[in-house]
């Protein structure tokens, strides 16, 4: 219902439908080390968490063994030996009280902070696509509707939501999906914005009006003319909501929705650790430190994304070129 | 009850914790809490032993013995002149009060206000006490409460005279002077009663009245009540001038700023908020910050539940297996270490008060004896081992939350039972475990005496006819064995809390064959004061720093 | 050499393209010299480098990623050598800017008044108020009326005329030497159009400015200028005076750029440049057939309440199959929305609608569009074959063979190669994807082809192919014709019959010689007169024609 | 501007029909029996039915959410005991289970400090997010803007709860620039107030801004590429004065827009910073209430927060259409 906040936060401005995205993609990153660099981590990050059994047999480490002996029990279970315990067993220490392998559990970790972020990404993507091409392409009332439960979403706090979903869905209904599904579910109003306003924006195209000239259905026009020119905007918007949603996750966990146990994830891990950063700093910097660089890497190559989808990045200061706009 | 906090005694340790020196009058007392003050309504508290800030305000029939340790797990006079004169079997109880006691206005307290007090605590308005008045009153079961008796009263509560008061009981009640502990026995002025807005100010009749309450008791300031007499009470001290309660507060900040003890937190002490595992190894080495430690114990035990009808549990081998296979060791680490749980093998506290009397029917050692609960499997016949579903609270309380419930999985699983986890949110898992008609076969519980004694240790638990099908339900067992039922009477009508006792032990002892329930362990409090706080009193009763000792000077 | 106001030797730009490193030359080698008090016009097709050669002159390029060679001096300026400072003051001080966007080129935040003041105060020393009367003075110079109300205005509160005086108001502020007008007219009518040409050569007359203006139309460069440099890809092809460049042009490039240019043959009964019937074309049927198009009291309406504007106020017209019908009319009379209306694609609020005898709601059968634009009237994420093929496909032709067989027949039709189905659109040119737009049109063989300025996007010999096609499409399969645009010239090309439109209502109707030859409604005549002429002197008896009409 | 007005109030109140439906909804699926919750855990069946009925909670859901529509409408009269009948004036949000007080009397004893929160953040986002973000568009490419991206990179990167804490750690615990924070009322002491919410807002504020300087680096950028700059620019008028008089004003929109939201759902309360810093703000009464299934409350607290996000959105809005006249109200 705000109607300026049709422009919203990284929308590369008016939909600027560039041509051939891909080699586009590819040619930004040649040229530049440090979205290659995120591209690496991120391709690290997500090897690493494939292979988690498969590096947890190496190691000889099961994520969920307790080592009762590994840990000072009357000094409330900080790992015996220096840096958290690090040994040439537990190449990252252990977990004060439970002695868990710490470098398993990471891994481990990585599998759902990433799933729930890209699953809840892809949710809020869907949902705000859907949404706002509904908005924008339906009647006056339906993109009021929608403004309306926007508005409804964005007034409805996560935890109220997690626990009620928590308690309608039966205990055996797959944590992280849950979460993917409350994160996604409350958060897609910015996506749905986005999309509407660029789809407004296009419908006046005349490459639409032609489509619609020759008879097509609006199904058929979403599908094969608005689509594709959304693509860019929505996959930058993605990849910087990636990020922010491993950040909520982590708050989530922290008030108690989060995964189940014995399965780790960085933001549970990270919850349970915040009073120990003192006593074994080693167990709050390690999945501080991977939400950090999964962070910084997800934003970094966000942004180059959408550097590279605008085609107006480069020639940010053109002058004397109105006429392409004009139209 | 389930509801109350922790606490503990510094009966082990070397030494009184907190600063040293004569504690001396005046001073401000800050109080740095989590849980607000919400209830600061006599009626509507469930405290054991009268409670921490409200027994500054309030005063009781009775009250438990401000001392250290054991000693503080004594019951001992308060407004009465004595624990109250049962008749022969104890189905009455006739108390009398002090002379000089007046409330904060300067007006007498009379028995009539205390007989007052409770009637109130059964209107639907102000729920949230104790069952017992309820359960042990003659008509109690049937009383709404002084707004909708038309002015009759309960009958069953009888006044003759401005000092005296008798309570007339369905059955014989040996441990009545515990109950008279509890803030539904503090007087309330009829006339100064405003139903649910009495919280706000309730009159005092303790050494401390309420100038302030704001948030809904999220900070309150008290100061001294003028009209109460040192010589009509010789538990509370009542050394600073005022109390300054702030709530609301993370744990891990109350504990920082406790330690850090800069400016007024030099004078803070905490009543709800123990030291985690965290800020134990933090404290490790430092003499200073370990010399204002306290230790509490509190009668609580922490067990894995069992429902016997339903299967596999319905087998006493299956549970006994489980009992061997145990490692209380990683349990103990879970709670936070050896300094904040002690492994348990009775369901009864290591306490005399309670009755104790070891037993470990199922020796299972330090680590579990995953051997043995693998040959009593096969008895059992499961040779091949089998799949439980343990059910458990989300909630991250080291009790029965997430870490206890792991660290059984892994602990069985070396016995070839593999456990799948049912993590439930809060609410939903108090609900499942207190609902006699879906108990889950295989859970993580926990119980806290209402006071240190062991009635109400077991009889909730194991007391066939306090099996409540449309209530909340704590005989997880669903255990009616008329000969326990009949023992528990029989310890009932015992006013020798000492007899009592003993024959509580036994009775712990001889229900522990029947494995339906594996003890954990029993909690330790550990407790940080500001650097300036004296007189550090932890009795045995809740394990909760004394804060009616406390000085700040 | 230094009484030059401009002069520019060997200018060439590279601006940087995709990955680092690599470049693409925009200017290659240009020399040129302005003198004091003259004026020099800058022509070429669009994308030859015209703006960037502008540009250049006053260093806009610098930090831009761009890279220069050559020399500019402006004014005794080095322009690549100053300092920060000295290129400040060159800005606005010594040479003042008109850009070609008024809608856009003006700050939508601030009074038009301020803009032009604070311009003038970072080349001055003057007082807030001083600064704020010299704005009232210059914006009543350049023909504001009430002026010093008009200020304090916003830019959306102007018209687009209004907006481009504003701008140019904002050049004169601080008194430069050199005014650059960069296609100062392109976003306006014609008869708008002649008012700044007129105001831009009555204050060089009057302040001795020196003028350079940059343009794509060889008509405008022709009303105002002295000298003429013609640029095609980035190279100065032919430059001298005016007269001679247009009279006797050198480079065969100029010649053909002339030739294209679409002229309204300056005799009243000049002959025709078609006339209906001629070639082998189907002749329009006689009175007995029933009309391709029919359209009767149609009304459009937007909005409602206070904001309601009608956009079209009731027009009736029909159409004959085979025949051209022509609609002018100046920005903002309704043309685009009538059109729209005719296929279908915007729904009349009254009025009726017969295709071919039957009333049509909705997308009307049989009929089809060619639009404006043709960088958007293409997807650019589908394959232009696709886009052909999208009609075909619509009407439910399952058969890929049949479908790539009539697209590839329809794409050699308007004259690309069939090999082309796969490409995208940004591979082809603005000509060759409007071909692309008119083999779409073509490809469910309407009997009407709707086209709303199909070349008004394209330079002057595109303009010239594309026009040549559709008339030769409209011969051979005798399709019907609705020629949208504002350019007299071209229409006059076209049509059978033309339609001029103002205010949503058409005002004249007639025949195309009748309506060129003896205009019957004062507003014709009067577009007619806006129409630049390629012949200077033509040109100035004219203007002074209109100062009198005007004064 | 009145059309406007009467829009925006005849949509606002739909929405916030919808969110107490939706809250109803869940809650009325959400565990946990408020009763028993209420009425304290060792009840018996007869106390439990007391209590519900006592809160009519035995009435079907629909009815339930009627009488909280005529609640909010006409106002309601609630048994407090004693014979007290507590008169809760329209609009009544009803009676909290737990508090033992009226929601609406609830809800403006917390609102202070959480305004008093979002307020602070609010500055702080504005000043340093939106600061730093002009400061990178204009350094851009330069070192400026690298160490500024990496900043708020690392603001993004951490969970609030660890940012908070360890602010409070270095700045009271390590350092001891200032004591730990404990809230203070407006009314009762600004100074004090201001300081003790220091922390609060730092933290807040900083995780805040790392989002808004992003948003404003790359608005500012779009601003910059726009065509009237490029008029300024060519007259000679300095890169600063660019930036600060033409390219913030139409780079603002987004921000403000997106401020409005924030600002508005933090009304709601942001729950862990509240609860670090021990601020008795909405959203620790929110959690509280969602924890113990205290309807009324968490219906209060949405309802707040839906209010707020409109009345923000309504609010920016209209300082964008006046900012920019060319944007119509609708
Ligand atoms: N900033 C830039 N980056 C890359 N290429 C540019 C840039 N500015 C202009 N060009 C290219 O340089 C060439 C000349 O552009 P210029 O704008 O000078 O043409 P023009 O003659 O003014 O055309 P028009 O009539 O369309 O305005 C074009 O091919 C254009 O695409
Ligand atoms: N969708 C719309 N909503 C509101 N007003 C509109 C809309 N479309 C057109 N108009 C208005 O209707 C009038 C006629 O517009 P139209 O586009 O038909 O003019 P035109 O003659 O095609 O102008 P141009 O030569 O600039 O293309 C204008 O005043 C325009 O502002
Ligand atoms: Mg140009
Ligand atoms: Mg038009």
């Amino acid at each position: 219902m705000s109607t300026f906040l049709d422009r919203p936060a990284s929308a590369p401005g008016a939909p600027a439908p560039a041509a051939g995205a891909g080699p586009r993609v590819r040619r930004w990153l040649r040229g530049r080390p440090s979205a290659l660099a995120a591209t690496a981590v991120l391709a690290l990050l997500v090897l690493l968490a494939l292979a988690a059994p498969l590096l947890a047999h190496l190691t000889g480490q099961d994520p969920n063994a307790y080592h009762d002996d590994l840990v000072d029990s009357a000094r409330g279970g900080v790992p015996l030996g220096s840096f958290g315990g690090i040994s040439a067993d537990h190449w990252l220490g252990v977990e004060p009280g439970t002695g868990r392998d710490l470098f398993t559990r990471l891994l481990y970790g990585a599998r759902i902070s990433l799933l729930v972020a890209v699953g809840a990404t892809a949710l809020q993507v869907a949902v705000g696509v859907a949404a706002g091409i509904t908005a924008a392409l339906g009647s006056r009332a339906l993109g009021r509707l929608i403004g309306g439960a926007t508005d409804v979403m964005i007034a409805l706090p996560m935890l109220v939501l997690a626990i009620a979903l928590t308690a309608v869905v039966p205990p055996d209904f797959p944590r992280p999906l849950l979460l993917v599904l409350v994160i996604g579910v409350l958060d897609w109003g910015g996506t749905a914005r986005l999309v509407r306003a660029q789809t407004l924006a296009l419908r006046g195209l005349d490459f639409v009006e032609a489509a619609r000239l020759s008879g097509n259905s609006r199904l058929r026009i979403a599908r094969r003319e608005l689509l594709p020119s959304l693509a860019a905007p929505v996959i930058t918007l993605a990849a910087l909501k990636v990020p922010t949603n491993m950040v909520i996750e982590a708050s989530l966990s922290f008030l108690g929705v989060g995964v189940k146990p014995p399965t780790p994830s960085w933001g549970q891990m990270l919850s349970s650790a915040q009073t120990w950063f003192r006593a074994d700093p080693a167990y709050v910097l390690l999945p501080a430190g991977l939400l950090f660089v999964t962070v910084l890497a997800f934003t970094v190559l966000g942004d180059g994304i959408r550097t590279a989808l605008d085609p107006r990045e480069g020639s940010r200061l053109r002058i004397g070129t109105a006429k392409e706009r004009s139209a | 009850g389930p509801k109350d906090a922790a606490g503990g005694s510094g009966g082990e340790s070397s030494g009184k914790p907190g600063a040293a020196g004569a504690p001396q009058k005046g001073g401000t007392l800050t109080v740095l809490n989590n849980e607000p003050q919400n209830d600061f309504d006599p009626a509507r508290l469930y405290t054991s032993g009268g409670g921490n800030v409200p027994s500054l305000v309030f005063r009781t029939l009775t009250t438990r013995n401000r001392e250290d340790g054991p000693a503080g797990a004594k019951v001992v006079p308060d407004l009465a002149t004595d624990l109250g004169k049962p008749n022969a079997d104890a189905t009455e109880w006739t108390y009398t009060l002090k002379d000089g006691l007046k409330y904060e206005d300067g007006s007498p307290i009379t028995t009539a206000d205390i007989k007052y007090g409770i009637e109130r605590s059964f209107a639907a308005e102000l729920s949230g006490g104790a069952p017992y008045l309820r359960d042990w009153l003659v008509g109690g079961e049937t009383y709404e409460g002084p707004y909708k008796d038309g002015g009759k009263g309960l009958d069953s509560i009888v006044v003759p005279d401005a000092k005296t008061i008798v309570f007339k009981l369905r059955k014989p009640e040996g441990e009545f002077p515990f109950l008279a502990t509890q803030t539904q026995f503090a007087p309330v002025p009829k006339a100064k009663d405003t139903g649910v807005k009495y919280e706000e100010h309730p009159v005092s009749s303790g050494p401390y009245k309420v100038v302030k309450n704001t948030g809904d008791g999220e900070t309150l300031l008290l100061e001294r009540n003028e009209n109460w007499d040192p010589k009509t009470d010789e538990e509370r001290k009542a050394y600073p001038d005022r109390i300054d309660v702030r709530s609301g507060l993370d744990a891990a900040v109350i504990n920082q700023r406790l330690s850090t003890s800069s400016g007024p937190d030099a004078a803070a002490v905490t009543t709800d908020t123990n030291l985690g595992p965290a800020e134990l190894a933090q404290i490790g080495d430092n003499k200073e910050l370990a010399s204002r430690v306290g230790t509490g114990h509190f009668g609580y035990i922490n067990y894995l539940a069992f429902n016997p009808k339903v299967a596999p549990f319905d087998n006493p081998k299956v549970r006994q297996a489980i009992s061997y296979a145990i490692n209380r060791t990683s349990v103990v680490n879970a709670a936070g270490g050896s300094a904040l749980a002690e492994p348990a093998t009775t369901f009864l506290p290591e306490r005399e008060a309670f009755g104790y009397t070891a037993y470990d029917h199922f020796p299972a050692g330090k680590t579990g004896n995953p051997a043995k609960a693998k040959e009593i499997l096969k008895e059992a016949g499961y040779p091949d081992g089998l799949t439980v579903t343990l059910t458990h609270s989300n909630a991250q309380n080291r009790q029965t939350g997430p870490e206890t419930a792991t660290a059984v999985q892994q602990a069985l699983a070396a016995a070839g039972i593999t456990v799948k986890l049912e993590g439930l949110e809060a609410n939903a898992f108090n609900e499942r475990r207190w609902d006699a008609k879906n108990t889950p076969g295989f859970f993580l519980s926990r119980w806290g005496a209402d006071w240190p004694s062991g009635g109400p240790f077991l009889a909730p638990i194991y007391d066939g006819r306090q099996i409540v099908t449309n209530g909340s339900n704590y005989n997880h067992a669903q255990l009616n064995d008329p000969a326990v039922n009949a023992e528990i009477d029989e310890i009932a009508k015992l006013t020798d809390l000492a007899a009592a006792g003993k024959r509580w032990g036994a009775l712990d002892k001889k229900i522990g064959e029947q494995a339906l329930a594996v003890p954990l362990f029993h909690p330790v409090y550990k407790r940080l004061v500001g650097k300036d706080v004296k007189n550090v009193v932890i009795s045995d009763w809740t394990g909760v720093l004394d804060i009616s000792q406390v000085a700040v000077k | 050499m230094t009484d030059y106001l401009v002069d520019v030797t060997g200018l060439a730009v590279d601006f940087p393209v995709g990955a680092p490193g690599s470049y693409v030359r925009a200017v290659d080698g240009i020399s040129f010299t302005l003198e004091p008090g003259r004026a020099l016009g800058i022509v070429g097709e669009s994308g030859s480098g015209k703006s960037t050669v502008a540009a250049a002159l006053l260093g806009l390029h610098r930090g831009t990623g761009a890279r220069l060679a050559g020399t500019v001096r402006v004014g005794g300026t080095d322009v690549a050598a100053a300092t920060p400072a000295e290129l400040r003051a060159l800005r606005g001080g010594t040479a003042a800017m008109v850009f070609q966007d008024p809608l856009s080129s003006l700050d939508p935040y601030h009074a038009v008044g301020d803009q032009i003041a604070e311009v003038y105060r970072v080349h001055t020393t003057a007082s807030r108020r001083a600064a704020r009367a010299r704005a009232v003075e210059v914006l009543d110079r350049v023909g504001i009326p009430d002026a010093a109300r008009r200020s304090r205005a916003r830019p959306h509160e102007f018209s687009g005329g209004m907006r481009q005086r504003a701008l140019i108001a904002m050049a004169l502020a601080c008194r430069p030497r050199l005014l650059i007008a960069d296609e100062p007219t392109t976003a306006l009518d014609v008869t708008v159009q002649a008012q700044i040409l007129d105001l831009l050569h009555g204050l060089r007359e009057e302040h001795g400015l020196g003028l350079l203006l940059v343009t794509h139309d060889v008509g405008v460069a022709a009303e105002s200028v002295d000298a003429l440099l013609v640029m095609k890809d980035g190279r100065a092809v032919e430059r001298g005076p005016v007269g001679e460049v247009l009279t006797t042009p050198a480079a065969p490039y100029t010649r053909a750029l002339l030739a294209a240019v679409p002229r309204i043959p300056a005799a009243p009964a000049g002959p025709p440049a078609r006339s209906p019937g001629e070639g082998g074309a189907p002749a329009p049927q006689g009175d007995g057939t029933t009309p391709v198009l029919e359209a009767v009291g149609l009304r459009k309406e937007f909005g409602r309440g206070k904001r309601k504007v009608t956009a079209v106020a009731g027009v009736t017209l029909s159409l004959r199959p085979g025949e051209t019908l022509g609609i002018v009319g100046e920005s903002g009379s309704g043309k685009s929305t009538l059109g729209r209306m005719l296929v279908g694609l915007l729904p009349p609020t009254a009025g009726e609608l017969r295709h071919s005898g039957t009333p049509t709601t909705g997308i009307a059968p049989g009929a089809q569009m060619v639009f404006q634009d043709p960088a958007s009237s293409l997807n650019p994420r589908r394959g232009i074959g696709e886009s052909v093929a999208d009609p075909l496909r619509a009407a439910g032709e399952r058969d890929e063979a049949v479908i790539r067989a009539r697209v590839e027949e329809l794409l050699t039709r308007v004259g690309l190669e069939p090999g082309h189905y796969d490409r995208y659109p940004h591979e082809f040119s603005g000509g060759q994807r409007q071909r692309v737009g008119i083999a779409r049109a073509l490809a469910p063989r309407p009997r009407l082809i709707v086209c709303d300025e199909p070349v008004s996007a394209l330079d002057v010999t595109t303009q010239a192919q594309v026009t040549a096609l559709l008339a030769e499409l409209q011969r051979e399969l005798g399709i019907a014709l609705v020629f949208i645009a504002h350019d007299l010239a071209v229409v006059r090309q076209v049509s059978d019959r033309v339609a001029v439109m103002r205010g949503g209502l058409v005002v004249e109707e007639g025949p195309v010689d009748e309506v060129y030859g003896r205009p019957a409604h004062p507003y014709t005549r009067q577009l007619l007169d806006a129409v630049p002429a390629l012949d200077p002197e033509l040109a100035a008896r004219r203007r002074s024609a209109r100062q009198e009409v005007y004064a | 501007m009145i059309l406007f007005l009467l829009k925006r109030l005849g949509g606002a109140l739909l929405v916030l029909l919808a969110l107490s439906a939706v809250v109803y909804a869940l809650f009325y699926v959400a565990p946990g029996d408020p009763a028993r919750l209420a009425c304290g855990e060792r009840c018996n069946p007869v106390q439990i039915a007391q209590v519900r009925t006592q809160l009519g909670l035995d009435d079907p859901v629909a009815v339930q959410y009627l009488h909280f529509l005529q609640g909010v409408l006409a106002g309601r009269d609630y048994s407090g005991g004693a014979g007290l009948v507590l008169h809760c004036d329209a609009p009544c949000l009803g009676f909290s289970y737990q508090n033992d007080r009226q929601v609406t009397e609830l809800l403006l004893d917390r609102l202070p400090a959480t305004f008093s929160l979002a307020l602070g953040a609010l500055v702080i986002w504005l000043v340093v997010g939106v600061g730093t973000g002009l400061l990178s568009a204009v350094r851009r490419g330069g070192i400026t803007e690298r160490v500024l991206t990496v900043l708020t990179l690392a603001a993004t990167g951490t969970p609030v709860f660890i940012l908070g804490l360890l602010l409070l750690m270095a700045v009271c615990a390590y350092l001891r620039w200032l004591p730990f924070p404990t809230y203070v009322p407006f009314g009762e002491d600004p100074e004090q107030w201001a300081w003790n919410l220091l922390l609060p807002w730092a933290t807040l504020g900083f995780f805040e801004s790392a989002k808004y300087a992003r948003l404003t680096r790359s608005s500012t950028l779009e601003t910059l590429a726009e065509d009237h700059i490029r008029t300024f620019r060519a007259y000679g008028v300095g890169e600063r004065r660019i930036v600060t008089r033409h390219a913030v004003r139409g780079a603002l929109g987004p921000v403000i827009a997106l401020s409005a939201v924030d600002f508005g759902s933090m009304i709601g309360g942001a729950v862990l910073t509240e609860s670090l810093f021990g601020v008795p703000g909405l959203g620790k009464t929110l959690i509280d209430g969602v924890r113990v299934v205290d309807l009324p409350v968490v219906v209060g607290v949405v309802l707040t927060i839906g209010t707020a996000v409109i009345l923000a959105g309504a609010v920016a809005d209209l300082l964008h259409a006046l900012a920019d006249r060319r944007v119509a109200l609708t």
